[in-house]
């Protein structure tokens, strides 16, 4: 039965998405909102039957019927496995979470918004299921498309007009390049599937061609997932996305740029470059270390609540990267079981944020110092959200974290651990500082700059009903998501099972045997991993940081004003660099962007040669 | 960045970017030399297995339509993004008391032989819109050409200089039914493969005979749909970017 | 010579960025775009093409005749829907910067922030 | 290569870099239709029709449109704008 539905979990929300956009500005709202939520939950049940099918085996599903003729392959397959179903899964599931926030509360416009979520979903499913590297890039734009309109949802003010014209473009741009890449990879290959595209590219030697192409296709892919310089994006169109844009945004969308960087290199590149595992790991680690470094002080410096929850998202993906880059299936492991963490952990925050904007219209930080006091439940749920990104033991973050910190040391880069344990730390920490200053009332009132505040406030609320009562849902949703983190990673069998699945993912050969000749084959055993008192260690050690950091933030300001100047002012000089560089203007961030793929080209074509 | 230090920096990294490309590239098989594996497969095998001869088309609504299914979704995606970011406001009136006013207003540059060659267009534009949407299997084009060929013909309206004729032509519901009709029978479409013969977009249709209008199993149909989407997104986009132009400003 | 529609590719490619960067009216960096992604145009339709083959249409040739490659055609089509929608979708934006902004220059886009 | 191919490459060069740099949006607009003019003559060139056919309606009216809409909505709010400072000044 599983494999008839495969292209079904894409196929209903293409078949809902017109519906309520046709027919939505003439029906009622609770008309729209139950396709919406229908349409989600059936797209989500439907992605959980083709994991669990493929936990069995992994197989390939041929549109149209158009199977592989004379060892070629000629239609576009869906090609499953568990771990794509599983992301699948999780996209759209918080898809029904978002929608479910947004019941009591959104100011939806005549089923345009559900529309779009609805094809963003779609997007982000095809993409996760495809097995086609030009369908993959056709769901991105599907997903992209949506995307940016769903940015500037709120039209009526400045931030989300500019917001979106950066993604829109930065965004563009990356998924241009893809297609040179693409072009590149078929004129070497004569293929289009990526199993097969891997398979023709074999164990030859990679030339330039290849390195260029495979530069491209990150590129564009590493332009979604924002890794530095190519993030400039991100923090614009998360500061100013509606809060169930924003859920999806930095919850899954942005991962699944890591996602199709770690299916392409598995998939494409690995047979090709793996003379060259030491440069491509050293390369991609570094990457990743650039963008978990410059997301975790930028997420420190933020006074914006939604922006500094959107640097969090940098530094973690940065994390991720790293992950992947190990090029181990542990990696993998990690990078999965974090994520989901991570992506569940993140929702909640932004609902909570939610909140704030809803009761207060504004999301300073310093403007709402003290007022969540009438909200203790919503302090409570923050609270644990940031110590939660601390990683704290023994939730489904930690173990994420613990596992990516074995592959770490497994390939032979220990002081990477160094990095994930000061991310850990200054990223819990400033969403700590945050719940101690809006929820407590803890520390100075005024920040350094009271002019900022202004870009903080709302002209317009997003929201209908009265601010002087948050409706139950909007604190509900984010405590089931937040219980899911509790108690996901606990599931006995539940990370052993990820880390068997990862093991799959990264067996190439594998891969085009199910794929274009059908095999049957089944996910490797292992012995089970256990999780170290390093770990723990290093997890406390993040956790009692983050208290540091969120103190520091709170009630360092005496400290800071006694630091000798030799240090303060060129940490303040720095802090305003940072600031500088995220300038919003687009021409620096394509500038940003052609150099920092530029470099990667110049780096890949004389590390990997 | 100032100004000049982003464009210098755009000057390195740009040659930079350009030698990284050319390097690429220089993998290439020299232009006209292709060793297309998967093209000339489909060249050989496409008449005997599907009839249709236009075999660009036949890649197009089957072999890999679902490609198309995704592209008809990304157009869907943007003309309803479209839509909701050139929503009217409130406070953003259109100005219905002064419609006379709006035709002159609009497009008074008309001259009268510009409004008739323009009136003699809309025929012309439906006839051939409609030609390529029908004969997609069989010479060049097909639903998406045809479709904003057809989108054309209310366009020549505008160009006669009757902006709200137009419109009568052409409400907005319509297009947003045909636009959604259209795109939601794309996959449907599909789902008949999937309920009649056991797999999703596999056609279900007879193939006919190679060169018939009727040929080719489900690419007429197909054609048909994305015809009917891209006429209606087409011109609900430029409805609404016309429309904009037609908007007051808030008055305080 | 036989690497020149390769060298036009890319030449589009980074002119087009360079109108997005040196752009001071937003309409023009749309517009740039478009250029941007008529690189991989030129480059997927020079890589499909055999000298002195036919178009793919079997109509009114016989069967034995070479053939270009229909398949990066295909992928053209699907790439120009895109330019088109991309475009439509960042023009609306545009619109709208201007009504919000009062200005379509990048230099003045900039929100009050920190 | 054909020369046609050829005149083509160079025409699609020149008009790419043409758009690039004309700097007045509007004028942009019609050297882009150019450009799009060029695309559709090397499609031609290089056996694709169908991909030709689509060029020349999106090239030709599609984009078109849109951009002329823009700019003009654009326009007329400067006018707005401009008429409003002027009240202010008096």
């Amino acid at each position: 039965m599983a494999p008839h539905i495969s292209a079904l979990p894409v196929v209903v929300p293409f078949l809902a998405g017109p519906l309520v956009v046709a027919v939505g500005q003439f029906a009622p709202r609770w008309f729209n909102d139950s396709v919406g939520m229908l349409a989600a939950v059936a797209a989500t049940a439907l992605c959980a039957l083709l994991a669990v099918h493929a936990a069995q085996h992994p197989f390939a599903y041929w549109l149209g019927g158009w199977t592989p003729r004379y060892g070629t392959t000629i239609g576009i397959s869906l090609s499953i496995d568990t771990l794509g179903a599983g992301l699948a899964t999780f996209s759209a599931l918080l898809v029904t979470a978002a929608l479910t926030y947004s019941l009591r509360y959104f100011d939806a416009v005549e089923g345009l918004y559900h529309g779009l979520m609805l094809l963003f979903m779609a997007g982000m499913v095809g993409f996760c299921l495809t097995g086609d590297l030009f369908n993959l890039l056709v769901f991105f734009e599907v997903m992209s498309a949506a995307a940016y309109a769903l940015t500037a949802y709120k039209i009526e003010e400045r931030g989300p007009i500019q917001g979106a014209i950066n993604f829109g473009i930065t965004n563009s741009i990356g998924a241009y390049g893809m297609f040179i890449g693409l072009a590149l990879l078929y004129a070497r290959t004569g293929a289009l599937n990526m199993a097969e595209i891997g398979a023709a590219l074999g164990s030859h030697h990679a030339d330039w061609l290849v390195i260029v192409a495979m530069v491209l296709l990150f590129g564009g892919f590493l332009t979604k997932a924002a890794a530095v310089p190519l993030h400039f994006w991100l923090a614009d169109a998360h500061a100013v996305a509606p809060i169930p844009v924003c859920v999806l945004f930095s919850g899954v969308m942005v991962e699944l740029g890591v996602y199709a960087v770690a299916r392409l290199y598995w998939q494409v590149f690995a047979g090709t470059l793996s003379a060259h595992e030491i440069a491509v790991r050293a390369v991609f680690v570094g990457l990743g270390v650039m963008t978990a470094l410059l997301g975790a002080v930028m997420c420190f410096l933020q006074r914006h609540v939604k922006r500094l929850l959107a640097f969090s998202t940098i530094s973690h993906v940065g994390m991720f990267i790293c992950g992947v880059a190990f090029l181990t299936g542990k990696g993998i492991a990690g990078v999965g079981t974090y994520l989901v963490g991570h992506g569940l952990t993140k929702a909640a925050l932004f609902m909570c944020a939610g909140v704030l904007l809803h009761r207060f219209a504004t999301i300073d930080e310093y403007d709402l110092h003290g007022r969540g006091r009438e909200l203790p439940l919503v302090g409570l749920l923050m609270g644990v959200g940031a110590l939660m990104l601390a990683a704290l033991p023994p939730f489904t973050t930690f173990m994420g974290k613990s596992l990516l910190e074995e592959a770490a040391a497994g390939a032979g880069y220990n002081w990477v651990i160094v990095v994930f344990i000061f991310v850990s730390a200054m990223t819990g920490g400033a969403v700590l500082r945050v719940t101690g200053r809006v929820f407590l009332g803890w520390g100075p009132t005024e920040g350094p700059h009271p002019g900022q505040a202004e870009a903080a406030r709302e002209d317009t609320h997003e929201e209908t009903g009265s601010p002087t009562h948050t409706p139950p849902l909007m604190v509900l949703v984010p405590a089931v998501l937040l219980v899911g983190v509790l108690l996901l990673g606990l599931i006995p069998g539940a990370v052993p099972g990820i880390e068997r699945f990862a093991a799959q993912f990264v067996e190439h050969k594998a891969y085009a045997g199910w794929v274009l000749h059908g095999l049957r084959v089944s996910v490797p055993v292992l012995p089970p991993s256990h999780i170290s008192a390093d770990d723990y260690g290093y997890s406390l050690i993040s956790t009692v940081g983050a208290l540091a950091v969120a103190s520091l933030g709170l009630f360092g300001r005496p400290v800071r004003a006694r630091l000798p100047d030799a240090l303060g002012h060129p940490a303040e000089a720095a802090a305003g660099v940072l600031h500088g560089v995220h300038s919003g203007h687009i021409g620096d961030y394509i500038t940003w962007w052609t150099a920092g793929v530029g470099v990667i080209g110049g780096v890949c074509l004389v590390a990997l040669r | 960045m100032s100004r000049p230090v982003r464009l210098g920096m755009f000057a390195v990294a740009g040659a930079g970017m350009i030698v990284v490309l050319l390097l690429g590239f220089t993998g290439l098989p020299s232009f006209g030399h292709a060793h297309e594996l998967y093209g000339a497969l489909v060249n050989r095998t496409e008449d005997k297995l599907r009839h249709a001869t236009d075999i660009v088309t036949a890649l197009n609504f089957d072999i890999r339509a679902f490609d198309t299914l995704g592209e008809e979704f990304i157009l869907f995606a943007s003309v309803t993004g479209v839509s909701l970011l050139l929503r009217q406001l409130r406070g953003e009136k259109e100005e219905d008391q002064e419609q006379e006013g709006i035709e002159e207003h609009a497009f008074a540059g008309a001259s009268d032989g510009l409004k008739l060659v323009s009136l003699i267009l809309i025929p012309v534009l439906v006839a051939e819109g409609a030609y390529l949407v029908f004969h997609g299997q069989l010479t060049p084009g097909g639903g998406f050409q045809g479709g904003v060929v057809l989108a054309a013909g209310p366009i020549a309206i505008l160009l006669a200089g009757r902006y709200l004729a137009m419109k009568a032509v052409a409400p907005k519901v319509l297009l947003e039914s045909s636009d959604a009709i259209g795109a939601a029978c794309y996959a449907l479409i599909g789902l008949a493969g999937l309920i009649f013969v056991g797999t999703y977009m596999k056609n279900m249709m007879p193939l006919g005979s190679p060169g018939h209008l009727l040929s080719a199993g489900m690419m007429p149909l197909n054609s048909t749909a994305v015809g009917l989407e891209v006429a209606g997104a087409f011109l609900l986009t430029w409805t609404e970017f016309l429309d904009q132009t037609m908007i007051g400003e808030p008055s305080g | 010579m036989a690497f020149f529609p390769f060298f036009v590719a890319a030449w589009l490619f980074v002119v087009g960025l360079w109108g997005v960067v040196s752009s001071r009216n937003l309409v023009r960096t749309v517009i740039s775009l478009v250029v941007v992604q008529a690189s991989s145009y030129v480059l997927l339709l020079g890589i499909g093409y055999r000298g002195g083959a036919k178009a793919p249409i079997v109509a009114d040739i016989p069967t034995t005749s070479r053939l270009v490659d229909p398949v990066v055609q295909v992928l053209v089509l699907t790439d120009i829907v895109i330019e088109a929608t991309v475009a439509a979708l960042l023009l609306a934006l545009v619109v709208q910067a201007h009504k919000r902004f009062g200005s379509v220059n990048p230099d003045d886009l900039r929100p009050l922030r920190d | 290569m054909t020369v046609l191919q050829l005149i083509a490459l160079v025409a699609v060069m020149v008009g790419g870099t043409a758009v690039v740099l004309v700097p007045e949006p509007l004028r942009q607009a019609m050297v882009l239709g150019i450009f799009g003019f060029a695309l559709t003559f090397l499609f031609f060139v290089f056996q694709a029709p169908d991909v030709a056919l689509s060029e020349i309606v999106v090239s030709g009216v599609g984009i078109p449109v849109i951009v002329l809409a823009a700019l003009r909505k654009i326009r007329q709010q400067e006018h707005e704008h401009e008429r409003e400072e002027q009240e202010d000044g008096q």
